[in-house]
């Protein structure tokens, strides 16, 4: 093998999903033995592509060669027996399954499924301190482990170009910092590694070489030590990017949601919010920053009264929600902005107007004395889709034929209109374009100046920063710190949310 | 534009109906001729015989208990829910009904009345338990149902001895009281037939614009669909779960107990050892191919029902009349596969279709 | 395999020729139909009776599970517009549908079988006292058993399998009064599949044996052979029903049948089919019992039987002459 | 009764423990039937007539539950098993009759189950249809397809018709050589618990059929081949995260292919033991509910071979018990019920959930009332105490049990982010 071919050449790859070109023209190289790093911003393509090397999509058009060989790539097959491996933005691993299970999948061929495997692993776990148990159940495993598992099953079969899409979405700085250790050790080892992120400066921190992706097509490739940030994200954008920030506060002290030690236990009685007290006040945004899965979900779920409480109080202003159905509280004023959209927010197979109606299944202008009132529902969507810069053709299209910005838009819009009291956020940027992005954050912040209160959860640190007036820290279920947002930097944030600095930023 | 889509969406069942029965004709047509028989000439014999006056009497009234068994299918099927035990619900309903209608005699009107509330009542019940059954404890409403639709035989058998809910009728029948003349529905005649149309038909068709209104216009059924599209979404909308599945599983059974009521009080006046049996399973099939909809299951119960009439002739022109079971099952799974694919290219079509209003597609 | 799908019963017709004027029989079956090994099929034997010996055109209809009244009388009446003549329905489950056809067709003469509650001009009902058969085999079965303990099997607990239950155990206790009789129903109505499940009439048997009865009477259709199949097994006695199952048993398995309680619903079919042509129908209730030889016991394993047939054969002239009135309940 | 209900262990407990339990739980049972035949002087609640006939009536519900695991392990819910197992006697029947070889027939039963699974499997996966959905028009498919075919084929044979075969070919039966005799004559004496062994013992051991037999090696052979092969590994991936097995290169599809049409084999085998050994001839409605009832047998085993057998055992038996020893010995369970209940009531009120505690006790204060104010269960009832059994047994273990995680998912290739 030459180590003068580059390890991956792609060229003019296209690829047209029904309705979006989400490829078109691509061109990179990628050099052997370095970290290449990806940029684009949500929705430019990036996983797409590589999803394309790994053979999981063919291209409509274009050509790709590996080690100057070109290629046909037709399954994932094919592409680990070329020796790629591709860590998904979104874990692949089956819950139920040990560790050893899963690493095993697929490559029964090369130790078997029994000792001789659970050998292997421990040898590579040893040799890259991933610290990776092959007895464990998937379940039993933080994120961060998982994250060691996916990239442990591709070291397993050998391979020797590593993609790695947004690994870093669900880490925390200090992972982060881990997981670059990872992996420039495997770069001494002479692995290849595709590294795909929106965070800039991790890239610049990390990369060899850089490539930037706008709408689909590849727009430059640089050196990191030539850019700057900023000039990334131009490049990344095409304009400047928005900022997350609050202007003057709003912050009254009429309480609107009151918590106070809410706790509730999983199905083995384990404490997933343990004794959580909080208070927000009329046009206060509250952030709460925590690594995922240390009981966000389950919080916001208690609040909306989808979870049951084991202890503890909600009050809603004056009214006790402690008890009461999910409905009543929704009634009482709580407005929702779901973490996974499109699980918890839509009915993508219904059109719009339908989706206005829901969770708003009770008030004006969706019923009418117990009657669903059609034509009230559609002249709100109409509304909605007018004041929210929603595009779509019509209010008959069905939610799923929307992109994930605009479904985004449409949610917010349904949510701010029942004139709610509180507003619960989870992400409500993830994965939505620059665009959609400040537009949301724009209606945010108006509706705090007008008095809404507003939960604020969301992984993206910098928008947790910028858009909060009072920040709380979430760890194993326990509130275990307040910030101030208007000094905190996310570095410090990271290591309260890991447990490092607890208590000593408060 | 509403109306564009609108037509559209119409437009996408009908051709997924169009190419089921196609198929299904194509492959009980191959059926028969390999085993020797004259497909063109079968097809014309039932169609013969189909419209005969009898036999649309008889299609007709099959039909209206065939729409309600669907009909009690479809409300758990719209939110994924599986009521298998609609079989159960109406023969414990109608045995029950039957047997109070035949004890008590009341004044016509109400003496029907009271006998169909038995009847919904206790198939409301009945369908109750493995409602509770899977909120409370988990258990698989497909399997709960079926064990059920077991034992409710054995509830029926034990009641249905002299002694208890039945009489002797005749040297080898056991059955209910006969309901008196108060409590029947007297049929309606039917031009060129000495048979008549069960008047419990109008009832069925009201049953199915009840249907059609509840599901589309009020806000249960609302929460009803938003459960069965998309149960997390629903949860997060304020939906309680809980208590859409033990509605959805009374309202089904309820509706299930009409559905021995048309030949309850049309025909039989009393439950005896030869009901009709098996409709509430007959139901499931003919609710999936109307899609759960009332209008698509008024037209898959009535071609159900004019295949079973005409198998008749089959049996009397020495065709094996179990080609209609061919046919019927053809239909069946050539109608969810292609609903399938047609649905499938639809959104497909969908999607195509906001990008380009929109101009959104990248460069 | 014949693959033509040509009913035997279609043949036939048409071609007789003999100047007479040809009857064309009609025959309704009850659910199950042909292959029952119980009374479709003796109506089925009958009708092939028919159509060898007086030549003439038949035509058999099949039911369909759960069907209602109106099927039924559109099957009735398909017979008998098309000109069949006589109609014959089998099975109690038409009286209402053939009362309905009966009156709009005054000139065809209907059969139904196990049922009188049809009392029509132009209708003859076909009436079996299967408890005088079944009288005589549950005598037949205390004779045999050694150990005083002897099994009923019905398929299905209808009215008219009690039948044969009150009469066996009424004949049993004729003879050994302080006898054991087990009892048990394979199935309930509406679910009529104990007429068919041979596997649990197996079962069943082998649990009666194993509880110590030597001798088990299966009232229970085509069920009764997986009861013979456990008798043969166990190498204890079994009594069949409807026809003579000694006939159709197989070779290892006839030792074991005792006897086998007949109900001549093939001989009820064919006299009634010839007393149409002859114009000697009798209308309203025919019985069928041990007087006119309707109802019997099986004597063709008579190395089973020995000499208790002297017994048996006094019990029947005793039912007959009316001394003795097998219970029907 | 009330032990091994709680028993279906997570995946998480070591193997050797659950083992053990499972002997534990098996045993406790089996000492409670001692105890209940002793104070009832019910024999056969032991006898080993029971314990064949337990055996006899389990083998087709046990084919379909681990035919249902095969499929559900994969990820595809098969609730066709009732049509697949009809289409096996139908199957079974023209094989070994028209051959004349009942070797055949196993075949002709295997093949016909395994057509049924493949229909299936183009629904559900090729095309997408709901699985349930998929099964049951499957189900309404089966009857109408072979009763067809019967009055075509078999209407002319002799003993045949559009309803049923004429008689097929027996199999071969087998016995453990020197069991029979000395254990049956041990059986007679009603001695504690070696009367009782023994009649366990020769239950199991003697007359077995091969094709009991069959399904017998078919439970270690499911657990060998899913949990200890490369391709169950696969093919269970496919049912916990057919996205994550897609990505590492396992052809999702095919294995779904794989696991439903092997689903469809095994309640092929269920159709021919139901066809040819249990009774000796096809018969239309021969299957009667025993498909479904496999399905709940699997949801009792939680979608493990060894359990699942247990549950398909466990019909067998209550089915066998009112079948043979008629009302009184399914009257005699209740006493073992009552005093389940009861034990259930003082743990729960040791647990202090006092709740569930007082209505369990007033559930078993009813059933003890209702044994001793009675002689024997109605009759009519009686007969579908297996039916009652499966539902109260799936009311008490269902919220302990855990599906594969993608069962009953309509999965479509590179339908992953
Ligand atoms: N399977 C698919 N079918 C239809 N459209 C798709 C599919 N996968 C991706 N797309 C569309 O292709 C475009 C590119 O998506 P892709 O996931 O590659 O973006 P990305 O750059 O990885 O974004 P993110 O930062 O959110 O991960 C998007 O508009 C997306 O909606
Ligand atoms: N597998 C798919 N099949 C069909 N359409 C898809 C598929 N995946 C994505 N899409 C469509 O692409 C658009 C955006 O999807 P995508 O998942 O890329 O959004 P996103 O913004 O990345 O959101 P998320 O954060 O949920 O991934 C939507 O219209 C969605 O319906
Ligand atoms: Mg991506
Ligand atoms: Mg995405």
């Amino acid at each position: 093998m030459s180590t003068t071919e580059p390890a991956v050449e792609l060229h003019g790859i296209t690829k047209r999903f029904p309705g979006v070109v989400a490829n078109h023209d691509i061109d990179i190289e990628v050099a052997a033995g370095t970290v290449h790093a990806i940029v684009g911003e949500n929705g430019a393509g990036k996983s797409t592509l590589m999803k394309i090397l790994y053979g999981m999509q063919r291209p409509d058009e274009g050509t790709i060669k590996v080690a100057g060989e070109e290629v046909a790539l037709h399954s994932p097959s094919d592409a680990i027996a070329r020796g790629i491996g591709m860590v998904h933005q979104h874990f692949m691993l089956a819950d139920n399954l040990s560790v050893l299970e899963n690493v095993v999948l697929g490559a029964e061929r090369l130790h078997g499924i029994g000792g001789k495997a659970r050998r292997r692993i421990r040898e590579i776990s040893d040799q890259y301190g991933l610290g990776v148990d092959p007895d464990r159940l998937v379940e039993q495993l933080g994120v961060g482990a998982r994250q060691r598992v996916e990239i442990l099953k591709v070291l397993y079969r050998g391979a020797k170009i590593l993609i790695l899409d947004e690994p870093t979405a669900v880490l925390v700085p200090q992972e982060v910092e881990e997981l670059f250790g990872n992996l420039r050790d495997l770069k001494r080892e002479g692995l290849t590694v595709i590294f795909i992120s929106h965070k800039l400066d991790e890239v610049l921190s990390v990369a060899d070489t850089i490539t930037v992706i706008r709408r689909g097509t590849t727009v430059d490739t640089v050196q990191p030590g030539d850019v700057t940030a900023r000039q990334l994200a131009e490049l990344m954008v095409g304009s400047e990017l928005p900022v997350p920030e609050l202007r003057e506060s709003t912050v009254t002290d009429v309480p609107v949601l009151a918590l106070n030690g809410v706790t509730v236990r999983d199905a083995t009685g384990r404490a997933v919010v343990d004794d959580v007290s909080l208070t927000i006040h009329e046009g206060e945004i509250l952030g709460i920053a925590g690594v995922e899965g240390n009981g966000q979900a389950e919080l916001v779920e208690a609040i909306m009264g989808m979870l049951p409480l084991d202890a503890g109080v909600v009050r809603l202003g004056d009214d006790e929600l402690t008890g009461m159905a999910t409905r009543r509280r929704r009634e009482a004023g709580i407005g929702f902005i779901p973490e996974d959209r499109h699980r918890h927010g839509l009915l993508l197979e219904s059109p719009l107007w339908e989706n206005r109606i829901l969770g708003h299944q009770t008030r004006p202008p969706n019923v009418k004395g117990g009657l669903i009132d059609r034509q009230g529902a559609r002249r709100d969507t109409e509304r909605i889709v007018r004041d929210y810069d929603v595009r779509t053709p019509n209010i008959d299209v069905t939610a799923a034929s929307l992109s994930g910005g605009n479904q985004q838009k449409l949610i917010v819009g349904r949510e701010m209109s029942g004139d709610p009291k509180l507003l619960i956020a989870a992400h409500p940027t993830r994965g939505v374009d620059v665009g959609a992005q400040s537009a949301i954050w724009d209606h945010l912040r108006h509706a705090r100046a007008e008095g809404l209160a507003v939960l604020l959860i969301s992984a993206d640190l910098d928008e947790l920063i910028g858009m909060s007036d009072t920040l709380r820290v979430i760890l194993r279920g326990r509130l275990v710190g307040e910030a101030d947002p208007a000094t905190i930097t996310p570095d410090q944030l990271g290591s309260l949310m890991t447990g490092a600095g607890e208590g000593s930023a408060a | 534009m509403i109306h564009h889509l609108f037509a559209r969406s119409w437009t996408r069942t009908l051709v997924a109906a169009f190419v089921a029965l196609v198929f299904s004709v194509a492959i009980t047509s191959i059926v028969l001729s390999v085993s020797g028989f004259n497909p063109p000439s079968t097809f014309q014999a039932m169609f013969e015989f189909g419209k005969e006056p009898d036999s649309i009497v008889n299609t007709l009234n099959k039909a209206a208990g065939y729409y309600l068994s669907a009909l009690a299918v479809a409300v758990g099927f719209r939110m994924n829910l599986f009521n298998i035990g609609v079989d159960g619900q109406y023969r414990l309903a109608a045995m029950l009904a039957a047997a109070v209608g035949g004890t008590w005699a009341l004044p016509a009107v109400l003496h029907q009345v009271v006998i169909i509330i038995v009847a919904v009542l206790v198939g409301g019940l009945w369908a109750a338990v493995p409602a509770l059954l899977k909120v409370t404890r988990g258990v698989s409403e497909v399997i709960s149902t079926i064990m059920l639709n077991f034992i409710a035989s054995g509830i029926i058998a034990y009641l249905l001895n002299p002694g208890r809910l039945a009489v002797q009728l005749g040297s080898n029948n056991v059955g209910t009281k006969t309901i008196s003349r108060s409590g029947r529905m007297p049929g309606i005649p039917f031009p060129g037939s000495d048979l008549r149309l069960y008047s419990f038909l109008v009832i069925a068709v009201l049953a199915g614009i009840a249907f059609w209104f509840m599901i589309n216009r009020t806000r249960f059924g609302f929460d009803l669909r938003a459960s069965g599209v998309s149960q997390s979404a629903a949860v997060a909308s304020g939906v309680d779960v809980r208590r859409m599945v033990v509605m959805a599983m009374v309202m089904s059974g309820a509706i299930a107990g009409l559905i021995g009521m048309p030949q309850l009080l049309g025909g039989s006046y009393t439950y005896s050892l030869d009901f009709p049996t098996g409709i509430g399973l007959t139901g499931i099939g003919i609710a999936l191919l109307g899609r759960n909809g009332p209008v698509g299951i008024a037209f898959a119960s009535l071609l159900w029902a004019f295949l079973d009439v005409s198998s008749q002739i089959l049996d009397f022109n020495d065709i094996p009349k179990e080609i209609v079971a061919i046919t019927q099952a053809a239909v069946l799974l050539s109608v969810v596969v292609v609903y399938e694919v047609v649905s499938r290219v639809g959104q497909r079509i969908d999607q195509r279709h906001v990008a380009a209003q929109l101009g959104e597609v990248a460069a | 395999a014949g693959c033509g799908g040509k009913k035997a019963t279609t043949g036939g017709g048409g071609g007789g020729g003999d100047g007479k004027k040809s009857l064309k029989v009609g025959l309704a079956y009850d659910v199950g139909g042909r292959g029952d090994k119980s009374f479709n099929d003796a109506a089925y034997a009958g009708l092939q009776k028919v159509q060898q010996e007086l030549k003439l055109d038949v035509k058999d209809l099949e039911a369909k599970e759960g069907e209602s009244d109106n099927d039924k009388i559109q099957r009735l009446e398909l017979l008998a517009k098309s000109g069949y003549n006589p109609v014959i329905a089998v099975g109690f489950v038409y009286a209402t549908a053939l009362g309905k056809v009966a009156s709009k067709y005054p000139n065809t003469k209907f059969a139904i079988v196990d049922d009188d509650t049809i009392q029509k001009p132009n209708v003859t009902d076909l009436l079996f006292a299967e408890q005088e058969g079944s009288y005589l085999v549950g005598a037949a079965a205390a004779k045999k058993s050694q150990t005083g303990n002897i099994g009923f099997i019905g398929g299905v607990q209808t009215p008219l399998i009690k039948k044969f239950e009150a009469g066996y155990v009424a004949g049993a206790k004729k003879i050994n009064p302080k006898i054991k009789v087990q009892i048990k129903y394979i199935s309930q109505p509406p679910d009529f599949s104990g007429f068919k499940d041979p596997a649990k009439g197996k079962t069943i048997a082998q649990g009666m044996y194993d509880q110590g009865a030597d001798v088990v009477y299966a009232s229970a259709g085509l069920s009764g052979t997986g009861s013979l199949e456990s008798a043969t097994a166990e190498k204890k006695w079994f009594i069949g029903v409807d026809s003579d199952q000694y006939q159709t048993a197989s070779a290892a398995e006839k030792p074991y049948v005792l006897t086998s309680m007949l109900k001549r619903v093939d001989t009820a079919v064919f006299n009634f089919v010839k007393s149409v042509g002859d114009g000697t129908v009798q209308k309203g209730d025919v019985r069928f019992s041990l007087k006119n030889d309707g109802i019997d016991y099986a004597t063709s394993n008579p190395a089973a039987l020995g000499d208790m047939t002297t017994t048996l054969n006094d019990l029947k002239q005793q039912i007959i002459s009316g001394k003795i009135t097998p219970p029907e309940k | 009764m009330e032990q091994e209900i709680r028993t279906p262990a997570p995946d998480t407990e070591d193997r050797e423990r659950r083992r053990s339990r499972l002997l534990l739980v098996g045993g406790g049972i089996f000492v409670a039937l001692i105890l209940l035949r002793l104070i009832t002087g019910e024999s056969d609640i032991t006898s080993s007539g029971t314990m064949s006939a337990t055996l006899a009536l389990a083998v087709p519900i046990g084919m379909a539950a681990l035919g249902g695991m095969w499929s559900e392990r994969s990820g595809v819910i098969n609730i066709g098993l009732e049509g697949m197992m009809t289409f096996g006697t139908w199957g079974a029947a023209f094989a070994s009759y028209f051959s004349g070889n009942p070797w055949l027939g196993l075949l002709g039963g295997i093949v016909a189950g395994a057509v049924g699974g493949l229909l299936h499997a183009v629904a559900t996966v090729t095309f997408g249809v709901d699985h349930i959905v998929s099964g049951v028009a499957i189900n309404i498919l089966a009857p109408g397809v072979t009763r067809y075919l019967s009055d075509l084929l078999f209407t002319d044979e002799q003993g045949g018709g559009a309803t049923q075969s004429p008689p097929l070919p027996n199999f071969p039966t087998w016995s453990v050589p020197g069991v029979g005799k000395p254990l049956g004559s041990l059986e007679k004496h009603h001695w504690i618990l070696v009367s009782d062994l023994a009649g366990l013992v020769r239950g199991v051991l003697t007359n077995l059929s091969p094709i009991t037999l069959l399904g017998i090696l078919l439970i270690p052979v499911s657990y060998y081949l899913l949990w200890r092969t490369a391709f169950g590994l696969r093919l269970r991936s496919c049912g916990e995260n057919p996205v994550a097995a897609e990505s590492l290169g396992v052809k999702v599809y095919r294995m779904k292919y794989a696991s439903v049409v092997i689903s469809g084999a095994f309640a092929g085998i269920g159709g021919v033991f139901l066809a040819m050994v249990a009774s000796s001839n096809y018969q239309e409605g021969q299957v009667n509910g025993r498909g479904y009832i496999g399905l709940a047998a699997m949801i009792f085993g939680n979608w493990r071979p060894g359990m699942v057998a247990g549950g398909a055992g466990l019909f067998g038996y209550t089915d066998a018990l009112q079948l043979r020893g008629g009302t009184g010995a399914v009257h005699a369970m209740l006493l073992l019920i009552g005093i389940g209940l009861l034990a259930l009531a003082v743990w729960r009120g040791y647990r202090r959930r006092v709740v569930a505690a007082a209505i369990s006790a007033v559930v078993a204060a009813g059933v003890l009332v209702w044994f001793f104010l009675t002689d024997a269960l109605p009759r009519e009832i009686v007969t579908y105490s297996p039916h009652i059994t499966t539902l109260l047994v799936l009311a008490f273990a269902a919220q302990r049990l855990r599906m594969p995680a993608a069962d009953g998912m309509r999965y479509r290739k590179g339908g992953g982010h």
